[in-house]
């Protein structure tokens, strides 16, 4: 337990470590069933199939046999900044009815469903595709069943509204709860982690919070293999990737081979 | 279609009495009425005395030095945290456990074992302080944490003999006991009214703006 | 004083005025703009106590450890088990999405149903446990009275050695039939090269986790083989460390899979052809004397040429390997470089605990049995056997089997018979049961053989690697009951539906997850109480055999699937020795220091912990380290399989050795028959007609076995796989330039028994020449999430067959490639 | 039979000539009547928007007729402030086409959104960093302002004249238009500029970003100037379909000519902006963002064309023709320069929105493109055809044209 990380400020971000992801999509799966993501019979219209977190397939570009692949899972960024210098991420600052805030205490960046009027201009603004708009009412057909499997922790978004991913921020509050009850204000590192951090069979992300200088992810950013995504466009993202291999690094960011990607 | 032209030139007298005439019962109709038409009436499926209940006297084991802790007895918290809320009959049988021989001699307790405990089912009661699903809110940041009482957002349920009916806005859903009592929105007590103002309110009185966040009490 | 429009106005401009001196606008707002909140149609998921259930998940045969988090009484997510020692904490992505399996109704038999609609209609109708039990016990005893045992037959897809796969086939022997069949997986041809090599029926044992260099041959390591959640994590293992300690992956296989596409080294062979490379390989060893002459000397039979009793004169695997697989020669038939195949036979031998990994995709299909045997022949080779970081000879778990069943007449007449498939017979001495032999032999045979067919855990019909033979076959078979839970493309075929509960309801055993290289049994719990009117098919088949009366009744003298399982892991207490309790701090493929006292008092305390906790095992370290004692005929690894040769010689009583070989389908002549050796699998198709190459390919994140794809899911399926109702084909550019095809482009992929609509996708990670179709598309059973969504490319499969195991060849399908 | 209706001494067609001219936009409403409902009820899966296209075919309409309409108040402003007295002749048209363009806008904004019943939190719950929310407030009250500078003009409809009130209402508020005019002119001088800050503050994506001056991107600035250079021309394009369909000349050439001359000079300005601001882009924010400027163009079908045609073609050349007084003058010559002109700012609000989405951010993205739904065209189209009914409807029964009458002597 670390002193003092109650009243001071966390900021929590994830480490995504390439070499180790498999492109197996347990993370995909494990945050659609955490947080009630609503699913439809038809999901390969990626243009409006919901997932908060989600996995871009890259390849090298090389001829057989020297093609490798690799994938980038893609959370919200939950960005610091909007890319000049403000001090909103750039969904923030554009929202026109306050539904989305970056969260000072956490780092964490806030959605509001029965705020939310659907306008979409976030969306617009997000250059990582991380906003998702309910295109459809939630599916959940009469004498299937399929709401016996929601979680409580979790509300369930409407028709009309937009929604990503939160760093499963409920979980910070059955973590910070369970604290509570055993009189602890302060917590452990492992005592909250987002449910793909969790459910990654090869351990390849990690969570915590980049404020503290012993958990794991502070360590990890200083790898010389750690980036971000478009580090260019200074948002400032609380979610760093690491790789080994140079071309996975050059894909993160512009300027790009000029090969059009396989994802 | 009245001509403009000569009714204008006719003279119009008790201008004022007519302008009263849709004054007042507008005032009426605003103050008297809406109100009784937004909320609708409930009565709780039976009834639960909460003064009983928690006179040490009658309940042993109730003993507690505050109010609050009286309350925990039977509106407590689980190991990881969360809150109980309004007890299941489970917990109501560690007392009343035989349907056969009532402790008390009411009506309501009666019922209570002869239709719930014996007919082992839950009773549907109608709670007084639900938020609605977009709200998290922690019991134990507030009560253990925050060392608050039972009574700021609750008042003093604990002294009512009596289950006050269930007033439910009809437009909302939502209860009147969060939806705020007076209709006008003027809050005398704290626990008039739990909307997102007042929980703000509160957090800021007490130096917490940082709890004033989206996502600390929306889910 | 007339209300005239003065008047009026004035009245309204009051009532106005009025009205903004009361709550009524001001109230109303602030409702309304609640009241713009509320969908409420949108469910409000019931708030409540959370609990949580440890248990394991038996989707695949990986059988990794779940973690059930429950409302009250539903269950809201599942999560991997820390505290297992299988797959620490990790889990895979169907395994998440498994709650939708529980609680999606329309995929769910909720009763015991009999078909009311045509077969295929998937049209049914409730009936009771009752009637739905004396149907199929009449049905049994029926057969009986007119001495006709053998015309039941059941298609088992529960994992080998389990208890439920026991239960069935003991059903079956009671009624007296011997057809009983199994759903060919690689497990079956790991038996049956263990049987020969290393002498035991025991399971591969891989230890991955403390290996330092990994030469996969086809296996998808990331892919889903294996138990996934521990191989994934492995995976993680070997890349955590630091870039120069990294553990070594190489990859063979024909396709850049997640697997190829991530191994340090990706060796592009020509698919089927990898046996011919491990072979290659040890001659590259062997010339180079980088073998282990300790583990070869001393406990090994066959490597040199011998001299039998008779003083007969033998080849030994030496000489055969030597002249007969000459890298460049290997280099022809793999279409590798000789460059690559030195050196890489030259890393494997260097590394200081290299495994050579065997078994194709997930395993969920057959693998070829001389490959496997050539790829051991390696493991050999380094003698990296029965040593840390290599592979383990191992025995069966020491589960308790169960007790003899007392025969009748009539069922000792019925196990006289001939099984359907051949298997076991003269043909295919070592193969258990063979399906594809069996479906050819009901369409052959005039008037089905089979009366009465029970499915469990099986979607043949889907998942067969047949052309579709089995689909047509059913509709031979009088009257069929199936097992599933699921409206699965078989279990429509039925007339008869006794449904299984989920794995999520029930208590079934995983008896070793395939590839662990401790001994480890795991035990599933019922997380929730059954959603439907369901039950445990151990219990129905308990109830079914006490229904058809005695002799069948006193087979199965247990009250329930409980007592049965618990006979069994009576026999782990007897052992002596194992955990029921893993903490996660150490990892059960450490090496423990000093012994390890079991943590049970009594054999009812190790069941009760079993219960609770799911699991037993027995941490590495007292595997017996080296100890050589291979239960073969020599007592040794045989290179040269003294068990083939007495196959062989059998067959050959009636005729000469030679002919018996040919007519035992080997391809070649002498004693390299007896060994590892590599037969070219040509199919007798014209291939100017049939250009390219199909093969299926197995993804991770699609189910290909048994259990359908959670909705979830398709989530994580790029549109390059699957867009709409369409799925993808992968070629490389070079093909789809020949055959002027673009991406998305539609085109019908052509074989000799069927043809499909795909769309192409172009992917530089495509073997030139090959077709790439992914497995676990194209059902038409099941709901609007998984139905009617791409094809099934086992539908237009051509299977050869695998020499002396009689197995299917699904790797190497003709076909040909037409624009739509 | 609507003829006590009809403005005084002037000629108007037959009630069912009218009608029959109606019933095409007619039509128009009902399709968009159907797509709206559709829209509405079962929600926007109606459309082909989608999370790559968050803003789609409306929003490309909604700022162009924003941006056409702004003929309105900026006639206005020249006519009631700066005082450019022959411009009284047309303003009354300028102020129903801008009426027509906003009004029809709000109304595609409504069904535009998720939860159109949520729609005023973008007042209840404001966010002030947004310019969304600044373009929102200044819109609404534009509107208000266009209805009240719309009103006096219906209030000189020949019955409605009759009641002595009105009369009197509508008379006195022609008296204060000054002060609409101001306000309108504020307004829409900041809504103007916040649509195009609205792209201009995407800083994250580097082919809509852009430097400004204190919280305003250029395209703030560059948006004003390019909505107020076109207006004009609208307006006049407006007026002359008018004059053609009614074959009579209703304003007179020196109010057409004053506006073409300043709207000549506007976009003139414009042009030499946009391109200095296209160069600075090309070679400040892009090459930051670590991307050349091919990159945004490698595929798909929005290519470098579209920025030939909209700067060059429909920017350089209408502004070449405008300038040249002899050119202005030609019928022909005009109306093609206004139209292209038009075409222009409707081009530059489609890129900004549409390719702003198509292009890739993320490096191993891919290249999208769109193709709008019967149902969005229905939207889309029904406020042209209400324009069309609106403008008709003021020009039969409203007298529009103050000149028309002694331009169109009625010989009895």
């Amino acid at each position: 337990m670390e002193k003092g990380h109650d009243h001071g400020q966390n900021k929590y971000g994830m480490v995504i470590d390439l070499d180790k992801c498999t492109g197996c999509g347990t993370c995909m799966t494990a945050c659609a069933a955490e947080n009630n993501v609503v699913v439809r019979p038809d999901e390969s219209d990626k243009e409006r199939s919901i997932t908060w977190m989600l996995l871009y397939k890259i390849t090298n570009g090389k001829k057989f046999p020297h093609t490798e692949v690799c994938h980038f899972p893609r959370p919200c960024m939950h960005c610091e900044e909007d890319g000049n210098g403000g001090h909103h991420p750039t969904c923030v600052s554009v929202c026109v009815a306050t539904a989305t805030t970056l969260d000072s205490k956490t780092g964490i960046v806030s959605q509001i469903y029965t705020r939310c009027i659907g306008c979409r201009y976030c969306q617009a603004a997000c250059p990582y595709h991380a906003r998702y708009f309910n295109w459809w009412d939630a599916y959940f057909p009469k004498g299937k069943g399929l709401e016996r499997y929601l979680s409580p922790e979790v509300s369930p978004r409407m028709r009309g509204v937009v929604e990503k991913c939160t760093f499963c921020h409920h979980r910070l509050m059955r973590a910070k709860n369970q604290a509570y009850s055993e009189g602890r204000r302060d917590l452990k590192e492992d005592d909250y982690i987002t449910a793909c951090s969790e459910a990654c069979p090869a351990r390849a992300i990690t969570f915590g919070d980049l404020n503290n200088p012993n958990h794991k992810v502070s360590k990890l950013i200083k790898s010389p293999y750690a980036f971000r995504l478009l580090e260019r466009l200074n948002t400032k993202p609380k979610v760093y990737y690491l790789s080994t291999k140079d071309w996975v690094r050059e894909w993160a960011d512009n300027p790009v081979p000029h090969v059009s990607p396989s994802s | 279609m009245t001509n403009p032209a000569n009714s204008s030139e006719k003279p119009s007298q008790g201008g004022l009495i007519f302008f009263l005439a849709g004054f007042i019962p507008a005032l009426i109709v605003g103050w008297v009425i809406f109100p009784m038409v937004l909320y609708s009436k409930q009565p709780q499926p039976i009834n639960f005395n909460h003064k009983l209940h928690l006179d040490p006297e009658v309940v042993d084991g109730i003993e507690g030095d505050t109010e609050t802790e009286r309350c925990l007895y039977c509106h407590g918290f689980r190991d990881d945290g969360t809150f109980v809320g309004i007890p299941v009959a489970a917990q109501c049988t560690e007392c009343h456990d035989d349907p056969e021989t009532p402790l008390g001699d009411t009506r309501d307790e009666e019922e209570f074992l002869t239709k719930y405990v014996a007919g082992e089912k839950e009773v549907p009661w109608l709670s007084y302080s639900r938020q609605p699903d977009c709200v998290y809110f922690s019991h134990i940041a507030h009560v253990k944490m925050g060392n608050m009482d039972c009574s700021v957002c609750h008042g003093n349920h604990g002294e009512s003999e009596m289950l006050p009916p269930y007033k439910e806005n009809r437009l909302t859903g939502y209860s009147i006991n969060i939806w705020g009592k007076n209709i006008a929105g003027y809050k005398l007590d704290t626990w008039d009214r739990m909307k997102m103002d007042d929980c703000a309110e509160c957090h800021t009185k007490k130096g917490h703006e940082e709890n004033n966040a989206c996502f600390v009490c929306h889910k | 004083m007339e209300l005239d429009r003065r008047n009026f106005i004035k009245i309204v401009v009051g009532g106005a005025a009025g009205i903004q001196l009361t709550p009524l606008p001001w109230k109303l707002a602030d409702d309304i703009a609640i009241w713009t909140q509320n969908w409420p149609w949108v469910p409000v998921p019931p708030v409540g106590e959370f609990t949580h259930v440890g248990s394991i998940c038996t989707l695949c045969p990986g059988g990794c450890g779940i973690e059930v988090r429950k409302v009250e009484t539903r269950a809201v997510k599942i999560e991997g088990r820390p505290d297992y020692p299988v797959n620490p904490g990790g889990i895979c992505p169907l395994g998440a999405a498994g709650l939708q399996l529980l609680y999606d109704e329309t995929i769910r038999y909720t009763s015991p149903m009999k078909r009311v609609g045509p077969r295929g209609a998937g049209k049914f109708m409730d009936i009771t446990w009752d009637e739905a039990l004396d149907t199929l016990a009449d049905r049994i005893s029926g057969l009986r009275d007119r001495q006709r045992p053998e015309a039941l037959a059941a298609v088992d897809g529960n994992p080998i050695r389990s208890t439920m796969s026991l239960m069935i086939e003991r059903l079956l022997k009671a009624v007296g039939s011997l057809n009983y069949l199994r759903i060919p997986s690689a497990e079956d041809t790991y038996e049956m090269a263990n049987t020969l090599m290393l002498g035991t029926e025991g399971p591969m044992a891989y230890d991955l986790e403390n290996a330092d260099y990994i030469l996969s041959f086809g296996s998808g390591l990331l892919d889903g083989w294996g138990a996934p959640g521990r191989v994934l994590n492995a995976w993680g293992l070997w890349r955590g460390k630091t870039l120069k300690k990294r553990v070594r992956v190489v990859q063979v296989e024909s396709r850049a899979s997640n697997t190829a596409s991530r191994a340090d080294q990706w060796i592009a062979a020509i698919p089927g052809t990898e046996g011919a490379l491990a072979l290659g390989l040890a001659h590259v060893i062997i010339k180079e004397r980088l073998f282990s002459t300790e583990f070869v000397n001393n406990h090994s039979f066959g490597f040199n040429d011998w001299m039998s009793a008779d003083g007969r004169h033998h080849m030994g695997f030496k000489t055969m390997v030597l002249d007969q697989y000459s890298p460049d020669k290997v280099a022809r038939i793999t279409g590798l470089s000789l460059r690559e195949i030195v050196s890489l036979a030259k890393d494997f031998a260097g590394a200081k605990a290299p495994i050579a990994v065997c078994g194709k995709g997930k395993g969920t299909l057959n693998g070829s049995l001389f490959e496997l045997m050539a790829v051991q022949s390696l493991n050999a080779l380094t003698g990296n056997i029965n040593r840390t970081g290599g592979i383990f000879m191992r025995d069966p778990l020491p589960v308790s089997p169960l007790p003899e069943v007392e025969l009748d007449a009539i069922a000792r007449q019925g196990l006289k018979k001939h099984r359907l498939d051949q298997a076991g017979g003269m043909r295919y001495p070592f193969t258990r049961s063979l399906i594809n032999s069996f479906t050819n032999n009901i369409l052959r045979s005039s008037g089905s053989p089979v009366d009465t067919l029970l499915i469990f855990s099986a979607n043949p019909s889907h998942n067969l690697p047949d052309g579709g033979a089995f689909k047509r076959a059913l509709k031979d078979i009088p009257f069929i009951a199936s097992f599933s839970p699921f409206h699965d493309e078989t279990s429509h075929m039925a007339d008869l539906i006794l449904p299984d509960h989920t794995y999520l309801e029930k208590m079934d055993d995983v008896v070793w997850p395939t590839g662990l290289q401790y001994p480890l049994y795991g035990l599933s719990k019922p997380v929730v109480d059954p959603v439907y009117d369901t039950r445990n098919t151990g219990d129905v088949i308990i109830q079914l055999a006490k229904r058809a009366g005695r002799p069948l009744g006193s087979a199965f003298p247990w009250n329930d699937f409980e007592a049965v399982l618990k006979a069994r892991a009576k026999g782990l207490f007897d052992s002596g020795s194992g955990l029921v309790g893993y903490s996660g701090s150490r990892p059960a493929w450490k090496r423990q220091a000093g012994g390890i006292r079991p943590d049970y008092r009594s054999f009812e305390d190790m069941w009760k912990k079993i219960k609770s906790g799911g699991v037993w095992y027995r941490p590495v370290d007292s595997a017996g380290d080296r100890q050589m004692s291979f239960k073969t005929p020599t007592g040794r690894f045989e290179f040269f399989s003294t068990n083939i040769e007495l196959a062989v010689k059998n067959y050959a009583r009636k005729t000469s050795e030679q002919t018996a070989l040919k007519q035992m389908g080997f391809g070649v002549k002498g004693e390299e028959a007896f060994m590892p050796h590599y037969e070219a699998m040509e199919p007798e198709v014209d291939s100017s007609a049939y250009p390219l190459t199909m093969v299926p390919y197995e993804m991770i994140n699609l189910s290909s076995g048994w259990a359908p794809t959670p909705p979830f899911v398709y989530k994580t399926l790029f549109d390059t796989q699957l867009k709409k109702a369409e799925s993808f084909v992968e070629i490389n550019p070079e093909t789809a330039a020949q055959h002027d095809l673009k991406e998305g482009d539609r085109a019908i992929v052509k074989s000799t028994v069927g043809e499909v609509q795909v769309r192409i996708t172009l992917f530089e990670g495509a073997m030139p020449g090959i077709v790439y179709m992914p497995l676990g598309f194209g059902h038409t059973g099941y709901d609007e999430f998984i139905r009617g969504k791409g094809v099934n490319p086992n539908s237009i499969i051509d299977a050869g067959t695998d020499p002396l195991s009689g197995q299917p060849v699904w790797w190497n399908t003709r076909v040909r490639l037409t624009k739509v | 039979m609507d003829s006590p209706l009809l403005p005084e001494g002037v000629k108007r067609c037959s009630p069912k000539v009218f009608l029959l001219w109606t019933l095409p936009w007619l039509a128009l409403l009902a399709w968009g009547g159907l797509s709206a409902f559709l829209c509405l009820y079962k929600g926007l899966n109606q459309t082909n928007m989608s999370d790559i296209f968050a803003f789609a075919l409306w929003i490309v309409f909604d700022l162009a007729i924003i941006a056409l309409g702004a003929g309105a108040f900026f006639t206005g402003f020249l006519t009631y402030i700066i005082g450019k007295e022959e411009l009284k002749d047309i303003i009354n048209a300028a102020v129903i086409i801008g009426f027509i363009c906003y009004s029809g806008a709000v109304a595609m904004l409504g069904i535009d959104i998720g939860q159109p019943i949520r729609g005023w939190f973008i007042f209840w719950h404001a966010n002030v960093h947004s310019m969304l929310v600044e373009v929102s407030f200044c819109i609404t009250c534009y509107l208000i302002v266009l209805i009240i500078e719309f009103l006096p003009l219906i209030l000189e409809n020949r019955q409605l004249d009759k009641i002595k009130e009105l009369h009197l209402f509508g008379h006195n508020l022609h008296g204060i238009m000054v002060v609409f005019a101001a306000t309108g002119t504020f307004l829409s001088f900041f809504h103007q500029g916040s649509l195009g800050g609205m792209f201009g503050v995407m800083y994250a994506r580097p082919f809509a970003a852009r430097e400004g001056f204190y919280v305003w991107p250029w395209t703030f600035f560059l948006f004003v100037l390019s909505a107020i250079a076109a207006g004009p021309c609208f307006t006049i394009l407006c007026t002359k379909l008018t004059e053609k369909l009614s074959r009579k000349k209703l304003v007179p050439d020196n109010a057409i000519q004053l506006l073409a001359k300043i709207s000549a000079w506007l976009l003139s300005v414009y042009m030499v902006l946009k391109i200095a601001d296209t160069l600075d882009w090309i070679y400040g924010v892009v090459p930051r963002a670590g991307l050349e400027f091919m990159d945004f163009y490698r595929e798909g079908p929005y290519g470098v064309w579209l920025v030939v045609c909209e700067i060059v073609i429909f920017g350089i050349i209408p502004a070449i023709i405008l300038m040249i007084p002899k050119a202005r003058r030609h019928q022909g010559l005009l109306i093609t320069a206004c139209l292209m002109n038009c075409t222009g700012i409707v081009l530059n609000r489609f890129v900004f929105i549409i390719v702003t989405l198509a292009v890739p951010v993320m490096p191993f993205d891919r290249f999208w493109s769109y193709m709008p739904t019967w149902q969005e065209w229905g939207i889309a189209l029904a406020v042209l055809g209400y324009g069309f009914l609106v403008f008709s409807a003021a020009y039969r029964y409203l007298p529009v044209f103050p000149k028309e009458k002694e331009l169109n002597p009625v010989t009895h």
